[in-house]
């Protein structure tokens, strides 16, 4: 009986915030924001994408038989938090998460050269499943032969990367380049300047490879896609209430800190009691993902949308904590906020995942 | 992660198990006293209750193992018959004997008390001593070798059906707030103490029954004092540590039931569980009894590694009261004009039990520290914020 | 422009207020609960409604022309209002404020006479109105010939009343003797002992008269009910902060009054700062009542639903002020807690409140 | 209760309204600095603006009449155009003025002031005093004739646009707290002074802008001190009490464009108004938008009858701020995926409206004294409950 982590992903998850904490402090962040700003067509940081696949973070769900980690969707739910604990400009949820969970699951030949590829961090795989949930502006993909056609909204990590993995219906998943002639990318700019999300534009686009009869792979994608952005919110969300607790240390007002002013401390005190229960309740999730299969469309669900409401209140409060101060541009609070923000929709609403939970135990009209 | 609890225990499982099916007896509610002790009393045999305890004080003498108590509470739960008896000797009065008690008084009390013979009921809070508990006033002075004891306490849940009551009372007139206190032993039974029933908000709903508990001049030996004189704060504080952090909640039962509800309950020919509505608030509320089942579940971890949970460790009760004060208001929104029925009347559902969830919650939203106090300790203690500065005097 | 009360509406405010206070304190509300309990079909406490008919209370909705006093619906409203700040035990929602109205709304010679016994207060009529919005148990009333068969739950003060007001369907509008052959009410107690409510079974029972196309009759009837109950939780809800409040000074912990606690003073200033609004919503949708009868419908959905929300909040903020105290019998702070949890849904739920806020607009599915 | 204006107010709706079909010019957004100045003036002439100001002083010189602003900003806004500027020098300086300054500073700054020619912004806030604006560090001092500003300002909206700064600035460095500050009267333009703008979480979604100022010896003639040397704290305050207690709020108009929003916008084909989920967030808004709506009416009543309004005056703020954060969430809720676009992204909504609106509602709770100052300003002054003790010194 041991709920919790083991050795190895205590290691992992202090390495990586310690590499973070080096290499990803929030003036990186800032400046990707402005670079953004700027260039707002900019894909993928490739370089910060490869230090990470030095540590093995690209490789975390890829098999030991294409040169991966191997590792429980547990340990790249730990790297999410650590990612979203950093706000970290990288394609992870698409090319760490989701893209290899639905190769490996596809265990073909061609899936199993990309997910090599994909363990190196070398290829950048995006991934455009928003339609599966959440079908907007007409959106939907379709096949005319070996062709692709139609448009999908929000792909996730798909600009600079090298191919894009498209599902098509439920059933069928296409890889196509992401240089492919009929391509059109556009980059959809949100608050949250860390995450890249797009437009795809498809006229008979070629695809590289065709896997039908993947449904099973498709639900897998997003099913661990789904943890792992629970997971991203909640590091977001420790994050936040760190520096609330350390800037009412910090802050004097009327001659003492403002922590220890009671108001002060119960914002503090209800956003760390609600959002202690939720780490619980990602682990959980994720390891019903690998050792629970049947539990765990039910615990992505709730964990996805809880991790969301929780986060929306820690954002407002942990802004409130920090006054004005926190509203500034300089003080970089926003960065989370608008992390949590965008997270929060980005692979189903908290109300149609619960809608979608209580179908999954037949509840409903 | 793991959440197998391996062969070694699985095999002890399977003996508390095969014990229930050969020894659990019929309708204990309607047992005779002598029959609930000698039912006590075979638990202690076979080491499923008092298992630790030493064999001298009346216990079985085993080690403390934290996945042996987990299991028996299962299986006992599972059977549906208590482990032990769910009253304040066992749980608060036997661990602080256990530290604090001379020889004697641990020879006297331990072995009736975990054998249900000397039922128990706690003296600590008083009317004008709510969160402020060591501002209490009931007094003992000293009188040859024996205290005399003057005040009132309140909330001493089973007061009526106790012999003997563990009390915090103030010894030492002058000395500050908290180092007047002794931790005394008195007899529900001593002329001048009288039992009062208090009637709560919840009416005649509850399960359980409060009594105010009134001194005038009640007479007990020195002897009875557990601890030196004046140590009572620290005395009664080592024991709320003893408390086993409560490692399950009933939240998962709670929301079985609430769904079950939903799907009986019928308004205008549609069962609530089809208004999208009420199935969102009934989802939002799986999410948070899951969160609060797992959370247990590392809180266990942490206790079995002896690793200090934190921050995390102290947030369970906060958040546990209020989703069972949310879900009893789900209930009753559910069974609308009739959820408020009561008393037995036509139609009255579930003999008025959400109310009394919903009026309990509450209840517990403010007992034991109310939910303000929980939240100073949690920021102070668990995230380390500055305590609130001392009044300067007026 | 005046959005506010009258001299007379002040008066007739304070007048009541005073009568409630010396008349009806808490110990005649715990005597009346005690009797219940000793006695559960124990029906109207008629003493206390004859001294409000000399107050004329009983009159305020009935027209002058049947020797009432005419009154708005908003004083009406006023009356309610300061019966729930007193938790006071009387059928003034059925048999001062519904039957009324539905009554002159007819205007028959039958009603007329109904509403001269009524202004009197010697007459008591109650109201079986919940199968208009809620069914359950299979209720349901229907005409056979001039006799009445079916169910009706939770009449109101019907328990003690000389005759009962029967909607059958949305169109008919019955009067029957409470002492006629065929009919069986049993009082069905609640956790509120100062609200009688109650069950009717009918087996054919002879009607006094009956109303046809009375349908904007019953309407109008539950719409008054609607408004005078959302001020009777809004009156509820004002006790319990005043209470609250007067606690808060006078309780010291740790040396201090706890209202000096910034987590207690925000826990009041978040009651009066919900509450407040609420008080304009239940004055607003009342002065619609009689003079803008379009916008009242909407208004009365609203002001019951959202009072009822606020009230709970409210319930549970003020109990928590009290500690342990409020939760015990003798501190009475309960009585005012289920008086509102009660009215939560004797009208239509929150819920359903809301759905038909939402049909009145056009919105919806 | 009467929610008619009555005859005479019905004639002056009528004025109104023939005046600004008359003169209301065209796109004011891209007119000439001199065109708005010639605007305001006839605004002025008329007594649309300026009403209450003497003529001596450049205003139109009437009776004060709570029912007449009401109209004249209802016409306004029914028009589609502004009456008068929205800037803080008609709002706060020019009462100030009216009320504490010398015969000079009236003369010299009101009419211009009014008639756009002159924009001020405001120097209290720093970034070390926000809830506790009295504890600034903004030093002037003494110098011949002059006082040398040395400090920061910060929330200086306007800045880069003003001429004029009105300032909070600490005068006497060894009075107390509350006893050293001076209202003073500054030069954008002064040498020294620098205006930098600041960058908040809304990034550019925001309508307005704002600033940081830095003060480097700024040199300023004793004569644009207004009031008393010392005072400058009284005399702020007074002027928060002119503020005109906002009497209408926007969360109607908010409620409309969002259920508007819930009837446009489709998810899965189906639009977010046939959500039932979504529908019973927006009735709840609703209920809330229109107690707000009623509130404020009748705070406008007690207005107009000088009858104090009680604690029901004090809730307006706190609960309006959250109303609309809560619309945005709602809005932003139904948006989904689409909610978070953003700097002229395609598919963009309403141009990233929600979220700014959403940021700036968060920025309300906070600005002008947190919602914490408010409700202990709610318990305390509105309720009568005791003040927090003093700590004692450390």
């Amino acid at each position: 009986m041991d709920f919790g982590l083991s050795e190895d992903q205590r290691l992992l998850d202090e390495t990586l915030r310690a590499f973070l904490a080096d290499r990803v402090p929030i003036d990186v962040v800032r400046a990707e924001r402005d670079r953004l700003l700027e260039a707002p067509e900019t894909g993928i940081d490739r370089a910060l994408w490869a230090r990470l696949a030095e540590l093995g973070m690209t490789g975390v769900l890829v098999p030991e038989e294409q040169d991966g980690s191997g590792l429980s969707l547990l340990d790249a739910a730990l790297v999410a938090q650590a990612l979203g604990h950093a706000v970290a400009p990288t394609p992870f949820l698409a090319s760490g998460v989701m893209a290899p969970v639905a190769l490996r699951t596809l265990a073909t030949p061609e899936a199993e050269g990309e997910l090599r590829a994909l363990a190196t961090g070398e290829r950048i795989v995006g991934v455009a499943a928003t339609e599966l949930f959440a079908v907007r502006e007409d959106a939907g993909l379709r096949l005319e032969g070996d062709r692709v056609h139609g448009k999908a909204m929000m792909a996730l990590g798909g600009v600079g990367a090298d191919a894009l993995l498209l599902p098509i219906g439920r059933d069928r998943l296409a890889l196509v380049a992401a240089e492919a002639p009929g391509l059109t990318q556009t980059r959809l700019a949100t608050v949250d300047a860390t995450r890249c999300t797009s437009e795809l534009l498809c006229e008979g686009v070629p695809v590289l490879w065709l896997a039908r009869e993947a449904g099973s792979s498709i639900e897998r994608m997003l099913l661990a896609g789904r943890i792992a952005l629970a997971a991203d919110t909640f590091g977001a969300c420790e994050a936040m209430i760190a520096r609330s607790v350390a800037y009412a240390a910090d802050r004097t007002q009327f001659g003492r800190p403002i922590g220890s002013f009671q108001a002060v401390k119960h914002m503090c005190a209800e956003m760390i009691a609600d959002l202690e229960p939720v780490r619980s309740l990602v682990w959980y999730a994720a390891h019903c993902f690998d050792a629970l299969p049947d539990e765990a469309p039910l615990m992505a669900h709730h964990a996805l949308a809880h991790g969301a409401e929780v986060a929306r209140e820690i954002a407002s409060t942990a802004t409130q904590v920090h006054g004005g101060v926190g509203w500034t541009d300089e003080q970089n609070l926003h960065f989370w906020f608008k992390r949590v923000a965008t997270n929060r929709h980005l692979l189903g609403s908290p109300t149609s995942l619960r809608e979608g939970a209580a179908a999954l135990q037949d509840f409903g009209a | 992660m793991d959440l197998e609890y391996g062969a070694e225990y699985d095999a002890f499982r399977e003996e508390v198990r095969a014990f229930l099916e050969a020894h659990k007896p019929g309708n204990l509610a309607e047992a005779s006293a002598e029959d609930r002790s000698a039912w006590l009393t075979k638990q202690i045999e076979h080491g499923y209750w008092a298992r630790t305890i030493p064999t001298e004080y009346g216990g079985y003498g085993a080690e403390p193992n934290l996945l042996h108590t987990i299991i028996m509470d299962e299986e006992f739960n599972r059977a549906g018959t208590l482990r032990g008896t769910p009253s304040q000797g066992p749980s608060m009065l036997v661990p602080t004997l256990l530290e604090h008690g001379t020889e004697e008084q641990k020879r006297r009390w331990i072995g009736p008390t975990m054998r249900g013979e000397v039922i128990w009921c706690q003296g600590y809070s008083e009317p004008g001593a709510g969160s402020d508990l060591a501002s209490l006033q009931t007094r003992a002075v000293a009188d040859g070798d024996d205290f005399l004891i003057s005040g009132q306490k309140i909330w001493t849940s089973t007061a009526d059906k106790s012999q003997m009551m563990f009390a915090l009372v103030r010894t030492e007139a002058d000395a500050p707030k908290h180092a007047g206190i002794s931790y005394l032993l008195v007899p529900v039974d001593s002329p001048g103490l009288e039992v009062r029933p208090l009637r709560t908000m919840a009416g005649d709903l509850g399960p359980s029954s409060f009594n105010q508990v009134f001194f005038d001049e009640v007479r007990v030996p020195r002897s009875n004092v557990v601890g030196r004189r004046g140590e009572g704060w620290k005395i009664a504080n080592t024991t709320l540590k003893h408390e086993r952090n409560s490692l399950s909640s009933n939240a998962e039962g709670t929301w079985m039931r609430l769904a079950k509800l939903m799907r009986d309950e019928t308004m205008n020919g549609v069962p609530a569980i089809a208004s999208p509505v009420y199935r969102d608030r009934l989802m939002q509320l799986q999410a948070r009894m899951l969160s609060m089942k797992y959370h247990a579940l590392r809180m266990l971890t942490c206790a079995l590694k002896e690793e200090p949970p934190g921050v995390a460790g102290l947030v369970a009760k906060l958040e546990n009261c209020q989703l069972s004060f949310d879900m009893a208001a789900l209930a009753l929104d559910v069974m609308g004009e009739l959820g408020a029925l009561y008393d037995h009347a036509k139609y009255e559902r579930a003999r008025g039990h959400w109310q009394a969830h919903s009026m309990f919650a509450l209840g517990l939203i403010i007992g034991g520290g109310t939910a303000q106090i929980q939240k100073n300790i949690i920021a102070e203690r668990g995230l380390g914020m500055p305590r609130e500065p001392k009044p300067a005097k007026a």
